[in-house]
Order: C-alpha cells, then structure tokens, then sequence
C-alpha cells in the first residue's frame, strides 16, 4: 500500500509547522489555543495551535508539530489549513472522516485522521477556557 | 557506480534472489520439469537427481548429513513442523491432558515460533518464554534456570531478525540436549551468514530459509538430527509421504535447485563477505551515531549480526522516519508485523523505552549494497531526522528541557 | 515436426511449466523481489500489487471472490488445511474427546486427503469412507446415505488422478451443504482443464496447485468461501499472520505470479484444449483396444478428464511395460505412490482385479503434447505389449486355455 | 533411480526366453524341471525350466519366461545364464545376494532376485522329484 498523492504533497511540505512562542508563552496568551494528543507510546503525537481574534474567534493562524507517521503528519498539516480564517464554531465542526477522504487514508490510518479531530477540539477547548466560554462535550463522529 | 533508487537496506525481510541461483532454477521449470516422485521415467529421475544435489549443497553449509535435511515452504513451516511435531512427538501425555510437557522459548522470538508454541500451550503443554537482558540476549544460563524435570523441548533463535542479536545457541543447545530434550533453533537470518555446524553447535532442529540468503521465496529446510539421537517428527502437512513421511507433498523443484545453490554461493562467499558488510555498518552506525544526537543502538554492541543495525532515533517516528528517507527501502519493527500499529513487541522484549521503541529504523545490508550506497543513506538520514525533529513537538519539549516521560499524556 | 524423445505423457504427475509462466515469474526474483509484507517501501508494495493481481487471476478461474484465496505450497498443503483446520474449526467435542463430530470421504481419494482424515480419525472424530463404484464414482446417493446428524465436512475429490474419473461434486455439494455440513473438495486434477463456478458447485473449500496446470511447483491455493456461509479454519502453519491468518509465511511471490498467470492461461484457452486433447486420448484408446486384445480401460467411459486414459494390458506387468515404452514418460499407478511395490489403491478400490491392477498404464496428456506423439505412442505400447507377452508366462498359460484366476500361487 | 546397465541389457536382449514344450508336456518330460514362483497379484510370476542330463545331473539348457518389472526379467535371465552347464547341486548353491550384485538392483528390487533363487530351486525340486531324488529343504540366505 503506497501512500496517496495527497499525504505525499502535506508531507513533503507540510503547511504550517511551528508553534506561537515557547510552551509557556503560550500557557499565557489568552488568544492562542493549544491542542496536544497522542501519546509517543501509541506513536503519534499530534500539537495544534491557534491563534483566535478575541472579538470574532475567527481563527487567524494555526500552526501544528507532528510526532507520527506520514498520514499523521499530513492529517494535521491538513487540518491547519482548514481551521484557517474559520470561527472556532464552524473548526469544531470539522469531522475525521472529511480527513480520511480528502487524503484517502486507507484504514489502518483513520486514527490519525481522529488525532487531528481531537487536536482541533483540544485547542479549541484550551481557548475556551482561557477565555471563560463554556465548554459543550461533543460527541465523537467515528 | 551510479545508485539504482530507492537503495536496499531491508535484507533481514528478504532478499534479492543472486542472478546465478535464478540461471541455475531455469531449467527446471521447462526443460527438466518431472516430478521426483515419478520412479519410472528420466524426467522423474532428472529432477530427482536434482533434489539430491541441492540437499547435499545444504547438508555442507551446516554440517549435516544429507539425509537430514527436510524441505519446506519456507521458515515458518520449518518452525511449526519442529515445534508441533516434537512435542506431539515426545508429549507425556496424550491429548486433551494437560502436563504434556514443558517447553522453553522467548518473548522476542519471531511470530513463527512463538505462535506455535502458545498453540501448544492451549493443548496442554507448559512453556516458559525467556525474557532476554537489555542487550537483546538469551543465555545458556537463562535457560539453565528454566529447564525442569519434565521439559521436552527449547526453540532459541540463533539470531534476532530485528536487533540482529545473537543468543548463546550452542551453550544452550549443550545445556538442553544433556538434559536429554530436543534443541530447536529458527536459523533463519543466521544461516548462509555465519559459519554453522549442527554437530559442534549442538542442535537437534534447525529452521532455515532461502529468500533470506538470496535464494527463492517459498522454498526453506528443516535439519532433522538423525543420529545421537535420532530425532522423530509428527508430520504436520501429511499424503504421499515424500521427505521420509516428515513433510508431504510434490517437491518444489526449481526451488530447492536455487536453495541448494544459494546455499554453495553462501558457503564460498560467507568469510569475504561478512567482512565487507561488517565494515560497512560499522561506519552507518558511527557516522549517524557521532552525528545525531539522542540516538540508541539497540541490542549487543558486538554480539550481532555483521550486517544488521537497529537504530533509534529520539523524538521522530519510525513510520514516519521511514517516508522521509524514501530513498532508502528498510524497515521499523519488522516486515513481519510492520502491519500493525503496535511498536514492535521485540523492542519493548528489551526494555526500550516506547518512545524509542517507536523510534527505531532496522537497516541491513547484504550482497548487492555498495559503500557509496551505505554513505548515501547516512545523508539522508541525517537529513531527515533533522526535518522530522524540526516537526516534532517532543523535540520542541525535549530542547526547553521537559522530561517527556514525566508528562501525562491525553492518550486517545 | 520432430519429436522429442521421451515423449511425456505424465501430465497428471506433474506438467511443464508454460514459457509464458516462467516469463510472468521472472522479475520477481531479481528485480521486485520484495516481500509483500514490507508495508512501508516500493520493494513491498511492489510485490504486494502482483500477489494481489495473481490473487484476481486464480479468483477469476473459479468463480471466486480474490479475498477467498489462502495461497499454500501446493495442494497436499491446503488438502491439510482444509481438512485438518475446518474439522478442529467444527468439532463438536474438544481434544481428547471421542464423538468429535463425523467426516465423509473416499477410499480411492489422494493420500493428501486419506492421511489427514486418517489422523482426524485418531483425533477423535468419526469417519466413513466410501467405496466408488465399479466405474470409479462417488455419487450424491452415496453421500447422501453415509450423511448422519453429526456430519461436519465432506471430502470428495472432483477428478481422480489415477483414472481421471469425475465425481458428482456439485451434486454432493449440495447434499453437505444443505445439511449444513461443509464442502470441500481436492480439485487439484480438474481446476484449469474443466470449468469451475464455486458458487454454482456448491464449494466451500477447494484445492488446487500451480503445478498441475503449467505453473511452477511449490505453490497452490485454498478457495475458502467468505459467505453464505463464512467458513473458517484453524490455521496449521502459524506465526506472521498472512494470508488472514489461516497460512502465516512470507508469501512465494514469484511461485504466485507463475500460478496467476497459469490460471489466466488456462482461463482462455481451456475450451480449445480440452476439445484437442480429447481427440488425442479416444485415438489413443481406440487404437490399443482394438489392436491388443484383452485390455481395459479403467473406470468411468465418459465421466472421465478429457486427457486422462488408464489401460490394464493382460499378463504384462505395468513397471516392466514401462521400461519397454521407454520412450513414453507414464506412470503406472500414481507417480506419488510408485515407489511402493503394492498395487493400485485407486485400482484396488473400483474391483480391478489384482492382476490387471498390476498390469496398468497411465497415460495423461498435456498442452505440449502433439497428435505425432500420439501415433507414436499408440506404436510404441503396441511393440512393448506385443514382446513382454512374448516373455510373460501368464500370456502362455491364457493361449493354453489355462484361467489364471484358479491356479494357486506358491505366493513368496 | 535409474536402472543398471546391466539390467537394461538384459531386459533388451533377454537370455533363454522361452520353454521346452507346452505345459503338459513339460510335466511329463522328466528330463525337465519347472519352477513357477510368484504371482500375479504380487505384481511378479518367474518360470524357469531346466533341462537336465540325468547321467551326470547337469542342466544342460535353461529357460525362463517372466510377468514382471525389468528388475524381475534381468533376474531370470540371468540365473539361466549362471546355470547352464552346472550341476544342479552347483545350481542349488546360487544365492540372490549375487544376483543382486551382478545387477547393481536397489533395496527395493532385492525381492526380484529372491524370486530367481526361488525359480531355480522350485526348477530342481521339481526334478527331483520326477527323478525321485531326495529333496533336502535348504534354507533362503536372505
Ligand atoms: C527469524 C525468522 N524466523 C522465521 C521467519 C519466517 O520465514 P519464512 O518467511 O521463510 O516463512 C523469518 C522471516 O520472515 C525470520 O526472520
Ligand atoms: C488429486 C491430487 N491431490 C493432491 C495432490 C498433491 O498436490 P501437490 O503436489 O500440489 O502437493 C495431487 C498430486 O500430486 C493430486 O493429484
């Protein structure tokens, strides 16, 4: 099983690799949202970041870090694409199966495509609670 | 020489079939194409004749006597045939009892062994699977240990097909057969690299395998002790009874025509090449270990095999790794289980951290790599750790100083 | 044309492999000689996309799905599997229980099928074995009489390989199956020449090997039906997990591209051959029966392959007219069985008596075979009868009116 | 496994095929010693007759005829070959292990050249017995 073209693209040039300031910087900064999830046991880490307009929660910016596979690698880089210039309503919206399609992820992948889902909850969650908004449980898509 | 792309680095997978065992496989598909078991006619006794030569090619490379080679599809029906049919063969107590027998192995055994061994834990015997130290190692002490009144039957890898390690197998296979039971070693990546003598080494059962000493696929032997003692089988795949009864079936001819030459070419070649490929992943090893910080060869730093490495490389993933250095065909964890997401269960067998277990790239050389490729590959190793860890969030922690193992993760 | 001496007429033992296999197999030793289980470089994936092409082709043969395709080392293997792995699957008793649950078989069967139900036997299950025919059949009737409520698995051959006679498999098939019983049958002479629908048949397991339809050796297959029923086995050759499980090893990628391609071979041109090859084999028939008295031909007149032909020759012994028909390459009784001095079971088995039992040919013709090698032939068997009669004292007594069948043999 | 040389020749060109007259014929004739062993559900019959001096007890002639494999037929030819112009109790010392070495035949041919032996001494039995010579029963060497 090769990888799809797609995966192949984020991979060689991953969109948006970094972070908005060191870890503690970004502790701080009520505007940045950060998601980590993984595990390096399980053999993915997944670090999501973005950055909200305070008066809109447009997401501005997002930039990721990836510890994982080709596929994990691709799935965040692909999310930051898609969160970008969305309000965090509309990035939480966003499902895993939208991922697998877009870089036909073949099934042994689909976690990695579930990573980047939570990721973009876990940062949203983050600004959230930086910021006092409350925070609904949505319930997994897969 | 200019390099052919991506480079062969996978050789403990498989490996590419020599030329001059292919030529000599030929005609014994269109021209000399009977079947052994036809006594009557002259194609039967071409090919019969031709089954003879090749058991006696691989007689010669470990010692044995003709007479006590088996042919089998391959490795993983060596393993079962030796595993199954000695303990059903030498079993204490019939079927359906339990206290049948206790057998030895190892947790870092390959799937082939250790899948028949829990199978006959299921059917009443008892099994101890050694833990190897950390340098990936199963001693003839630990064995020793474990050995009781009432075991019948140790299977020890003589070496690891992912650290390359190499387990005390003639100490061992002394220590078993004085106890009086039956020493079985899966030979699979150790044969037609390392010299082998049944007799010497102490070994009652011996699995071997051509596609991994550049022979065909889906042609391997199992050596069966014939004398001091005379070691007995229950045949597992039985009709018609070729191989003594051991291993039933019409005899993949051209097969053990190129096993039995790949194993002459591994005889002559074995000293000179060893050598060569020794050099030359000494070099891969310390020219990325001096180069990349936060790496970790894994197993014995002298007890393996010349042409196997098993590095890890902090903060980067194996999969992941492995993309990145497309040019370079090797494998993270083994072929055999690379399918699955797990990090390879012979890592964690040794202690290493999952971190790094997940972490580690298995290279090993073989016939047909060159030095230029070796230094082609440490470049783009290095090059892609460099780009992996600029992507890596525990690099990012690592580098700001947090110890990566004290963090709870949010494990999904 | 010219002919090539000897002649070969023993395509039941073993055929050629076709040129246009050995070309298909090629690459895949030196070149994509990866191993398909190496799921992260071209190397595996290379190899992995022709196991799958080849899995299409068999598929395509019989009527199958890709997925319904265990590759084994040949049919002897997958006969075990099937037999062995769905019995310990359905068994209604664990080991070491008796009443375990009853199979059906045959006597006259291959011993790639006999020897593993002989050992389920042991194991504890029930087995009836059914007489054929004076013609060599098993019938529907017949199975349907030996079915009980405990009946697990059916066994029955689709064309035997000593008389190329053919069983009623898609009849039988329905009776195990309607009563919920699985199907399997040896179909490792009738796959490729005869055309076959698993679904249509009624098949829940099947065998077939490379070498028995212009493939190479050491590689075959076992249909296991997915649905309606999902049928499962326990596997026999354990560790890896290839193959779903039900056959671990690194799978022969070069012996499955030739058996791919055989099949795709025989998919196209078997309707044109078995037309040819009958012509061949009633000339054949026609011509020794008329010219050399007291012959037979054994079993069935029609239900028969179409290239398979066993003649009794009386008061001349079958190894003796072999060597005089040295320039034809047969067998007498089946080449798998030969070096036993008895006669043929399968003979023994439909009532042939001891004496014209002993006194067989088989001649089984193939796609390289020429009508030139036919009259041949036919000139060859009558010179040789003509003068091992000259010599046979048998012949002597039959001319003085002497009935061989009441004299008593001082028996050695 | 191939055949001997030796064994090819012989079922080539087979040595003293045939028999002194039609079986009643040979029972009456005493002059004549018939042995017939085997038989043909054993997938091997071997006749060998001898022709017998009665003065000097010599077997002046020789002849076999054969149901069975080209180990079988090479046996038979051979031993009428070893025993012309022997005397019969020169002819009764012949054993199979000769045979098997002249022939160079495999373990799983022996049992052919038991049944020359076997052949040779029915052969004299049965002359002396016409003969009303003492039989004495000699044990196989095999
Ligand atoms: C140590 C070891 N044992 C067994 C096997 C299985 O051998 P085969 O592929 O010949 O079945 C392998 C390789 O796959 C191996 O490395
Ligand atoms: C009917 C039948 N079944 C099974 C076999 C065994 O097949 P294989 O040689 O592929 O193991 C043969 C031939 O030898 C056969 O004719």
């Amino acid at each position: 099983m090769a990888y799809s073209e797609k995966v192949i693209d984020h991979y060689d040039n991953p969109r948006n690799v970094g972070n908005f300031g060191t870890t503690s910087e970004c502790k701080t900064d009520s505007t940045v949202g950060v998601g980590v999830v993984g595990a390096p046991e399980c053999g993915d880490v997944m670090q999501l970041q973005i950055k909200v307009n305070p008066e809109t929660h447009v997401i501005e910016d997002a930039k990721f870090k990836c510890f994982g596979c080709g596929s994990a690698i691709a799935s965040s880089s692909l999310a930051t694409e898609w969160i970008k210039n969305q309000t965090i309503d509309e990035a939480e919206k966003l499902r895993n199966t939208e991922i697998v399609e877009e870089l036909a992820l073949p099934p042994v992948k689909i976690h990695c495509s579930v990573l980047a889902e939570d990721s973009i909850k876990a940062a949203i969650r983050d600004y959230k609670a930086k910021n006092g908004i409350a925070i609904e449980e949505t319930a997994h898509s897969h | 020489m200019p390099i052919n792309l991506p480079i062969y680095f996978d050789n403990a997978a498989t490996t590419r079939c020599d030329p001059r065992v292919v030529e000599a496989m030929l005609p014994y598909f269109t021209e000399k194409f009977g079947n052994p078991g036809s006594r009557n006619h002259k194609f039967g006794w071409d090919s019969e004749e031709a089954v003879d030569i090749a058991r006696g090619q691989i007689a010669d490379l470990i010692g044995s006597s003709p007479k006590e080679i088996v042919f089998t599809s391959g490795s993983t029906e060596a393993n079962n045939l030796a595993i199954k049919g000695a303990a059903e063969m030498y079993a204490k107590k019939p079927e359906g009892e339990t206290g049948r027998g206790h057998i030895i192995s190892a947790i870092h055994e390959h799937k082939a062994v250790i899948d028949p061994v829990k199978r006959l834990e299921k059917r009443g015997f008892d099994v101890t699977m050694l833990t190897p130290g950390a340098d990936g190692l199963i001693t003839a002490a630990m064995v020793k240990d474990a050995m009781r009144d009432d075991t019948i039957l140790c299977s020890i890898m003589w070496a690891n097909n992912e650290l390359g390690t190499i387990n005390e197998v003639p100490q061992i296979g002394k220590v078993v057969r004085d106890a009086g039971a039956v020493m079985h070693t899966d030979a699979t990546q150790w044969v037609g690299k390392m010299p082998t003598n049944v007799v010497e080494d102490n070994i009652d059962l011996l699995s071997l395998s051509g596609h991994k000493m550049y022979g065909p696929k889906g042609v391997g032997a199992l050596y069966v002790r014939r004398r001091r003692p005379r070691i007995r089988l229950v045949a597992q795949i039985e009709g018609g009874g070729q191989e003594r009864g051991y291993r039933s079936g019409t005899l993949n001819v051209p097969g053990i025509v190129g096993l039995g030459m790949a194993c002459e070419i591994c005889s002559k070649e074995m000293d000179s090449e060893r050598e060569r490929l020794l050099k030359m992943r000494q070099r891969l090893e310390s020219t990325l270990a001096d180069s990349i910080d936060v790496t970790q060869i894994n197993g014995h730093a002298d007890k393996r095999l010349p042409h196997v490495t098993n590095i890890s490389f902090g903060f980067v993933e194996g999969e992941g790794l492995m993309m990145a250095v497309k040019n370079i065909a090797c494998s993270s964890g083994s072929a055999c289980t690379s399918a699955s997401l797990e990090p390879s269960y012979v890592l964690k067998a040794l202690g290493v951290g999952d971190d790094l277990a997940h972490s580690s790239l298995r290279l090993s050389l073989g016939r047909f790599n060159t030095e230029e490729e070796v230094d082609f590959a440490i470049g783009n190793i290095q090059e892609a750790v460099r780009k992996l860890r600029e992507l890596s969030p525990l690099f990012d922690m690592h580098n700001e100083g947090i110890d990566i193992s004290t963090i709870e993760w949010a494990t999904h």
